[in-house]
């Protein structure tokens, strides 16, 4: 996030894209609907009407997956209007030409054509983006689990530069992260390019620097992503994993093909706090503690580092995850002896620039956003207030990208996935009040749809892709469009990624888990 | 568009000639309305019609004599006009016959004559010598009953919309040193200087300003306000342009209870036909001044009589108070400055600038200026409608006007005020009638409710009505309001029901202490006034019912015992039949008896019993 | 911003304009009660506990709304005002439960605590008190409305913190309450269980249907930490009592979250107890999963990875971090792939 | 416009034209909320749940606050109020002779409960405190009419004066 959670209370407009923050970020949510208790406007662009689409002064419910003919055609419009921010576009970026010039054949005809959306309503967002001064754009995954996820990311960016919407209070583009320390496991160099604080494995100085922190040669070949592991290990080329506090069975797309992988390794090792999907498949399971009876820090969206503190023991014969990686590692004949977590942030943070000034004693209350180089600096709660991190902000020219798969005739319809408010990835269903509010999937359907399938909400239907079939509950509602199928992913009884399509982003990685190609039959009850 | 000298004076020409014609006028106000004055309009306009008489009928509203409704006015060329009260449709041949047609009055059924010039007749009080109106004046509602309030001619030849025009062409502040100097005071009930108020709301800093009429007039036994808007509606809304143009304002709400539908109605004429004349809306009078108005009609809530209750219900909300500071003045309606007044404080204004403050602030107390109406109702024998000088006593006001207690019955006691009011005693009765004399004496003018009582009312009774009411009223809000105003209630009905204990009065001096100081409204803060004032001036009618378990009026059931006075009673068995649960029994011709274990106290028998037989302590 | 002078009891204090004379009496170190006050949320004014004498004033004044003037001369304790406090205290009480002996509120209430202050009993006045009944049929949220003053501090935070305006007072008079739409209970209604409500209670009226019972409010240690449920950076309290964790509150001084959470990280901590939380390391043998110790596991795991890594070579061993575990699991993990197995094969969902 | 959730709605019955005429009237303006509470009263006789849910959607109020609004003012019901109001006398006089009874008939001649309402929406039925008529207890008020010494046997003519 370029800006800051405390921030949202001071925009006078959120443009909420790809994003269902009063279910999957409860308290983002919450801040957006206080806010418009206020009288702050909100623009909503997602195929679901969702919580706030209702809230909405300007609601695009456009198709799934034409995420960049919607926003090249409100640039378009902006630019035919000359509501464009010239100013900063001048002073802060370059490439305007290119933008021009690629959004130039998104007319607004077309573009409603292309999403679905009727072109008043582009024009009436365009419009209220370009001209509210502080106007926030907020996305989350319904723009990045795309396989034109770095383009859709992308285009926000262009479209927030050519209003000149970043750098202020009340401003900026802002992904809600998706789960508690993404952040913080990007942050951390858990990216295969990547060591800490996003310094470059290729990178021979950095290359440099951590062997000689760490006393051992490093590799400058960057490593594998996760698809490309679940490939490399189908094919034979990787023999073995070790999946720290993950359930890619559960959550990664093609569960199927994860089985497979994880079924042609040699040896996988586990660690895990239940039996998830995932630890079923391994060799060895050592069971972690949570994070309640262990120390650390998590770092939010907003690079806010903070602490995780130790309320209890560890249940049994658990061992906080940082020992047990530890103890692998010492009897690899690779010591890493640590006494406290404490030591391991002081370790990182001497590597981690932007962390180079948090302490423990630093964010002992309100936690330090990043960048915080310095002890004595007061960390960063906006981004780019004076210039982006390479200079001028660029905008870069976007064409749009279909989705992997659409639906045909064998697969009429089109599956779409997300969070849902009562559950999270992982552990939510352990939790008994949780479980029993939402024990079990109910995939949304249109009532157009449910008439054609013959099923009502309660009903059982199974829902078959290219790659697997699985069976759920269904909830009639108008909030999803008709031909289109909305399921979570959080139950194992309804594990919706055996049907999500194999296909990533080329340079993320990221699985398009929003769009995949399914045929739904009415079927006998779970 | 402007009112043309040529045009008010072409206005009040046809004017006079239309009453110089035969008329009759019915009154038709809501109490008229309710008295039947609908039938006895088409009965006369049947009549006039079959005889074929040139005769003009019209209506108007009421005149204030509602002790007398339906109240009919007849007049010929020439001639006073006659009222006649009490008029029914059976009537009413005989009064056209006799007074139109053989041009002779029905003395005994007139209640008054005005004279305006024209020749008297004989035996008929002129209005200003009739005992109900010989010391009153006539100022915000002399319009009442005089003409007919949906015709905008009517108001512009009686000099309607002079105040605006004159004021169009004052300085604002010119206008506000007006007001000030009339001392004109809020007559809503508060008291607060009219003329300091608008001048907070002109020097409050905003871009939009409100002008905000309350006419949520909810107090049991309070009409005044409804009588001005059926009556003189255009005198409102020229009262409320006048304080719009003065502190900065273009655009008025009316808040009017929807409980009255004719007033409601009657505005919405006024305005419409304000506007279609160019008197309101966009560049009024060619000034450049701009004000339009609507009516937001309540819904049923006496809280939304409080200003700041009223301004949330205005916004949609329910009507709970909002804590002050801010006052309305400063951060009012959608949190702009707003100028807040009631009916009749708007209706004195046009008044005040074509005739100037001096000569408001003539009448009235040296803090009391000018006249205030009052609603006079109760044990008396003239219920209605009064407007008197500020400074009347209660004395005059009972015995004169009000025409005494009914039935020859002894005053006891007044309620000024409504249920925020008190009860002042036979002591006060020369009580001059002036906010600091009614406050000092523990009671408020109020908006000008007073209810009269005599010898047997049970000031306890009175009290846990008033207390009923704001209690069911209250908005729930405030703790001790919501909690206290329940516990004192629950506190007067056990004493009324003979379970009270002395400390009772305690506790009920102390919640009203409490409450008085501690409440966040004035509607709390006033609720526990009627107690107060019975406790102070009633004191042994509560020690009677707590400690001798007797209500010395003999109004509370669970303390009267009903028994047959053997010397009376002829045994002539009415009062068994009366019975509704067969207490009394007894053998034809001898005394009867009522057992006490059967009898549940509603008195049914009393009235029946021709012999006055049946005694109840 | 310019500052104003006043007196409280004798005392003078400086306070800067625009604050009120119960900050400013709190700021002179009087005691002054509050109830429905609360400096996040707006100001009704409402309980009229915190009535104190202002000189020139006609009546007590609320000082939680009012504004401290220059010049201005407060009293907080004088009879009126303890009066009128008793008074108000004895109104609620006369409409509120006796049963701080098992109410789960106990230790942790304002309407107990002002109470025992102006030793303030039940019965002074008797009467009708509120006969509601328990509303405990949702998973969440134990709702006894007899208990609750009308403060109106629940209805104010579902507005104006999570935005939503569940509740509301309806009704009117002696019979308001707070409720929902059509009066349903939180279950029927658009409530998504925040609990934000409960958060803000003086109360027992509101409480946690899953620590009651479980431990008087002394009793409980609060522990705070960073909610694990989603990328917010939530903090919240874990109340712990005798080793176990009871269930989360949440901590005014949380940073992005202030008192407000939502269902998950309120009412979700419970996972970490849950039965069927793997406590002992687990080798596959002949296809079922075998309890052994951490040496054996953890030798087996280094063998494993050190042969395949003789064998296949470093980047045919790969990890995944985790986006759910602490940056320091995070980095220990990295460095542990890049340092000690020697490969850059290490990667989390961080697209999910 | 998100809030416009009557597109693809049926419409079939001229109240709820009605009540689209209102709320497109007011949609949009500040402080609407009592006047169109005023309007669906009107409309529908009384405040339907359903509507009410309608209402708070289309006028962007939270549906707490319309019930809170409506629950506050007297004004409003939330039940269907019948042209006539009975008002059955529940005070001792009556009681003790056996009102309770005349309250009984009256339920099964109308077909409702206490507080109910006829489907014909002719009749209200409520009980009141007494209402003063003790002698002529058992008795009934109708709208402004007192109706004593009733039989059981008497009341359906009693009704029959009632359109």
């Amino acid at each position: 996030m370029t800006n800051s959670f405390a921030d949202y209370l001071n925009t006078d407009l959120f443009f909420v894209i790809g994003s269902n923050p009063t279910e999957a970020h409860p308290m983002a949510g919450a801040k957006i609907m206080s806010s418009l208790m206020n009288g702050t406007k909100l623009i909503v662009a997602d195929p679901r009407r969702i919580e706030l689409a209702d809230k909405a002064d300007i609601f695009l419910q456009l198709r799934p997956g034409t995420d960049i003919p919607l926003l090249n055609g409100l640039m378009h419009i902006i630019i035919k209007e000359n509501l464009h921010d010239q100013k900063f576009i001048e002073e802060r970026t370059e490439g305007i030409e290119d933008l021009k010039a690629a959004v130039e054949k998104f007319t607004p005809a077309r573009v409603s054509e292309m999403t679905g959306v009727p072109e008043n309503l582009l024009y009436d967002a365009a419009r209220l983006y370009a001209t509210t001064s502080k106007a926030m754009l907020c996305y989350t995954l319904g723009i990045t689990e795309h396989i034109c996820g770095v383009d859709n990311v992308m285009s926000v960016a262009n479209l927030a530069m050519l209003t000149g919407h970043l750098g202020r209070e009340g401003t900026g583009v802002n992904p809600q992260r998706g789960q508690n320390n993404v952040q913080g496991a990007c942050d951390m160099g858990a990216l295969p390019g990547d060591y800490p604080g996003y310094q470059k494995v290729v990178n021979p100085e950095v290359q440099a620097k951590f062997e000689k922190a760490w006393g051992v040669k490093l590799s400058n070949q960057p490593g594998l992503t996760i698809p490309d592991m679940m490939d490399a290990a189908v094919e034979g080329k990787l023999k073995a994993m070790y999946i720290l506090g993950e359930d890619p069975v559960l959550t990664d797309p093609d569960a199927n093909h994860i089985k497979k992988a994880l079924q042609s390794m040699d040896f996988v090792v586990v660690q895990e706090l239940f039996m998830s999907e995932t630890a079923k498949f391994a060799d060895v399971i050592l069971p972690g503690a949570s994070f309640t009876e262990k120390d650390g820090t998590f770092t939010s969206s907003e690079r806010r580092v903070q602490r995780v503190r130790k309320a209890i023991e560890p249940i049994g014969d658990t061992r906080p995850d940082w020992w047990i990686v530890c103890e692998v590692a010492k009897r690899m004949g690779y010591p890493m002896a640590y006494a406290h977590p404490e030591e391991i942030f002081n370790e990182l943070a001497s590597l981690t620039p932007s962390y180079g000034g948090i302490t423990y004693d630093r964010i002992e209350h309100c936690g330090l956003q990043w960048p915080c180089p310095t002890v004595d600096h007061p960390g960063t709660p906006i981004l780019h207030t004076k210039a982006f991190a390479r200079g001028k902000g660029l905008f870069k020219a976007i064409d749009h990208t279909p989705p992997a798969e659409m639906p045909d005739e064998e697969y009429p319809y089109l599956l779409s996935t997300g969070r849902i408010l009562y559950h999270y990835n992982v552990t939510t269903r352990y939790s008994s009040a949780l479980d029993a509010h939402r024990p079990e999937e109910a995939a949304m359907i249109h009532p157009a749809d449910a008439v054609m399938l013959g099923v009502g909400t309660g009903d059982t239907v199974q829902v078959t892709s290219r790659r697997g079939s699985v069976k759920t509950k269904v909830a009639v509602t108008d909030k999803v469009q008709s031909g289109m199928i909305w399921m979570s992913f959080h139950y194992r009884e309804t594990p919706t990624n055996e049907l999500t399509v194999n296909a990533f982003d080329p340079i993320s990685k990221t699985g398009e888990y929003k769009v995949a190609a399914v045929r739904i039959e009415k079927t006998s009850p779970m | 568009m402007s009112i043309s000298k040529e045009m008010r004076s072409d206005i009040e020409e046809r004017y006079k000639r239309n009453l110089e014609r035969p008329r009759i006028v019915v009154g038709l106000g809501t109490c008229g309305i309710a008295a039947g004055g609908n039938k006895v309009m088409d009965a006369i306009k049947a009549e006039v019609a079959k005889k074929g008489l040139d005769v003009d009928v019209d209506f108007t509203s009421c005149i204030g004599m509602c002790f007398a409704e339906p109240v009919v006015e007849m007049a010929l060329p020439g001639r006073a006009s006659v009222v006649y009260g009490g008029v029914g449709p059976e009537n009413v041949v005989q009064l056209i016959e006799s007074h139109m047609v053989q041009k002779t009055p029905v003395a005994e059924q007139a209640q008054i004559q005005i004279l305006g010039g024209a020749e008297a007749y004989e035996g008929i009080p002129a209005m200003e010598k009739s005992e109900y109106y010989e010391q009153q004046v006539r100022s915000v509602t002399w319009r009442l009953g005089r003409t007919n309030p949906e015709r905008i001619e009517d108001y512009i030849a009686t000099g309607g919309y002079e105040g605006i025009q004159k004021a169009l062409t004052m300085d604002r502040i010119a206008i506000i040193d007006e007001i000030k100097k009339s001392g004109l005071r809020g007559r809503g009930g508060g008291g607060f200087p009219t003329g300091t108020k608008w001048q907070f709301v002109h020097d409050a800093v905003g871009d939009k300003k409100y002008i905000v009429c309350n006419a949520d007039e909810g107090d049991p036994g309070a009409f005044m306000d409804r009588s001005v808007l059926e009556g003189d509606p255009h005198a409102v809304l020229e009262g409320m342009m006048i304080a719009a143009y003065a502190i900065g304002a273009d655009e008025g709400v009316i808040y009017c209870r929807a409980e009255y539908p004719l007033a409601i109605r009657r505005l919405n004429m006024a305005i419409k036909v304000a506007e279609e004349m160019g008197i309101m809306g966009e560049n009024i009078m060619g000034s450049g001044f701009n004000f339009k108005v609507r009516i937001k009609a309540g819904a049923g809530a006496f809280v939304c009589g409080e200003e700041t209750a009223l301004l949330n219900s205005i916004e949609g909300q329910r009507g709970m108070p909002r804590v002050r500071p801010p006052f309305p003045a400063h951060k009012g309606l959608w949190q702009k400055p707003t100028c807040l007044n009631n009916v009749e404080t708007f209706a004195n204004v046009p008044n005040i600038i074509r005739k100037g403050g001096d000569w408001f602030s003539s009448m009235g107390t040296e803090k009391s200026k000018g006249s205030k109406v009052f609603c006079i109702t109760g044990k008396i024998n003239h219920t209605g409608l009064c407007e008197v000088p500020m400074g009347m006593t209660l004395r005059d006001l009972v015995y004169n006007i009000a025409g005494g207690i009914k039935d020859g019955k002894k005053f006891k006691a007044v309620q000024s005020g409504g249920p925020s009011g008190g009860c002042l005693p036979t002591e006060k009765l020369d009580l001059s009638i002036d906010y600091e004399s009614l406050g000092q004496a523990g009671a408020i003018m109020g908006s000008g409710g007073l209810v009269f009582m005599d010898e047997d009312s049970c000031m306890l009774d009175i009290a846990k009505y008033f207390l009923n009411f704001t209690q069911m009223e209250s908005c729930g809000k405030c703790t001790p309001c919501r909690e206290g105003t329940k516990r004192m209630l629950e506190t007067l009905e056990r004493i009324c029901e003979g379970n009270g204990v002395p400390e009772d009065i305690d506790n009920l001096e102390r919640l009203a202490k409490v409450i008085k100081t501690s409440a966040l409204c004035a509607l709390g803060q006033t609720a526990p006034n009627p107690v107060l004032t019975t406790l102070k001036y009633f004191r042994d009618e509560y020690e009677a019912h707590i400690n001798e378990k007797r209500c010395p009026a003999g109004v509370c059931p669970e303390l009267l015992n009903y028994t047959i006075l053997a010397d009376k009673c002829i045994g002539c068995g009415v009062c068994i039949k009366a019975c509704p649960t067969g207490a009394i029994s007894g053998e034809k011709k001898a005394v009867h008896v009522i057992d006490p274990t059967k009898c549940v106290k509603c008195g049914a028998c009393v009235p029946k019993c021709k012999f006055d037989a049946i005694a109840k302590a | 911003m310019p500052n104003v002078t006043l007196t409280v009891d004798g005392t003078q204090v400086t306070v800067p304009k625009g604050t009120t004379v119960v900050e400013a009496a709190w700021k002179a170190g009087a005691f002054v009660p509050t109830l429905c006050h609360d400096p996040e949320l707006s100001k009704p004014g409402a309980c009229r506990i915190c009535v104190v004498e202002v000189k020139g004033a006609r009546n007590l004044v609320a000082s939680c709304v009012t504004e401290a003037v220059e010049g201005m001369e407060v009293q907080t304790s004088t009879p009126a005002v303890i009066e009128a406090r008793k008074t108000i205290l004895e109104l609620m009480l006369d409409n509120h439960p006796e049963d701080c002996l098992t109410c789960h509120q106990a230790g942790d209430c304002k309407l107990q605590d002002y109470a025992y202050f102006y030793n303030v009993k039940p019965g002074a006045f008797g009467g009708e008190s509120h006969q509601y009944e328990l509303e405990d049929d949702n998973l969440f949220i134990v709702r006894n409305m007899n208990k609750c003053i009308l403060c109106g501090k629940c209805l104010r935070a579902c507005e104006e913190k999570q935005g939503r305006a569940v509740i509301d007072f309806a009704y009117r008079g002696f019979k308001t309450k707070v409720t929902t739409a059509l009066d349903q209970p939180l279950a029927d209604s658009v409530c998504v269980s925040c609990g934000s409500c409960v958060a803000v209670c003086p109360t027992g009226a509101l409480t946690e249907k899953a620590m009651l019972g479980k431990a008087r409010k002394w009793e409980i240690e609060k522990i705070r930490t960073t909610c694990p449920f989603c990328g917010v950076g939530c903090n919240l309290d874990l109340n712990v009592k005798g080793g176990k964790i009871l269930g989360a509150t949440s901590n005014p001084a949380s940073p992005t979250n202030g008192r407000d959470l939502c269902v998950k990280g309120r009412f979700g901590i419970d996972y970490v107890h849950s039965p069927k939380r793997l406590t002992k390391p687990l080798i596959k043998k002949n296809g079922a999963f075998v309890e052994s110790s951490w040496d054996e596991a953890l030798d087996l795991v280094a063998t494993k990875l050190g042969e395949i890594k003789n064998k296949f070579g470093s980047d045919a061993i790969a990890a995944l971090s985790s986006a759910r575990c602490t940056n320091e699991d995070n980095y220990v993990m990295q460095k542990f792939v890049r340092a000690g197995i020697g490969t850059n094969n290490v990667d989390h969902c961080a697209r999910t | 416009m998100a809030g416009c959730a009557c597109t693809g709605e049926k419409v079939d019955s001229p109240q709820d034209l009605q009540l689209m005429d209102l709320l497109g009237h007011y949609r949009g303006y500040d402080g609407s909320l009592i006047p169109v509470l005023q309007g669906v009263q009107e409309i529908y006789g009384y405040l339907p749940a359903e509507v009410l849910e309608k209402v708070s959607q289309e006028l962007k109020i939270p549906f707490s606050k319309v019930f809170g609004v409506v629950t506050f003012y007297a004004q409003f019901h939330l039940k269907p109020r019948g042209r006539n109001i009975i008002r059955v006398c529940l005070g001792t006089a009556c009681h003790v002779l056996g009102n309770a009874k005349v309250f009984d008939r009256l339920k099964d001649i109308l077909g409702v409960d206490n507080g109910g309402t006829t489907d014909d929406l002719r009749f209200t039925l409520e009980s009141v405190a007494c209402i003063g008529a003790c002698g002529l207890a058992p008795c009934i008020m109708i709208n402004d009419d007192t109706h004593g010494r009733l039989t059981v046997d008497g009341l359906e003519d009693i009704l029959a004066q009632y359109a």
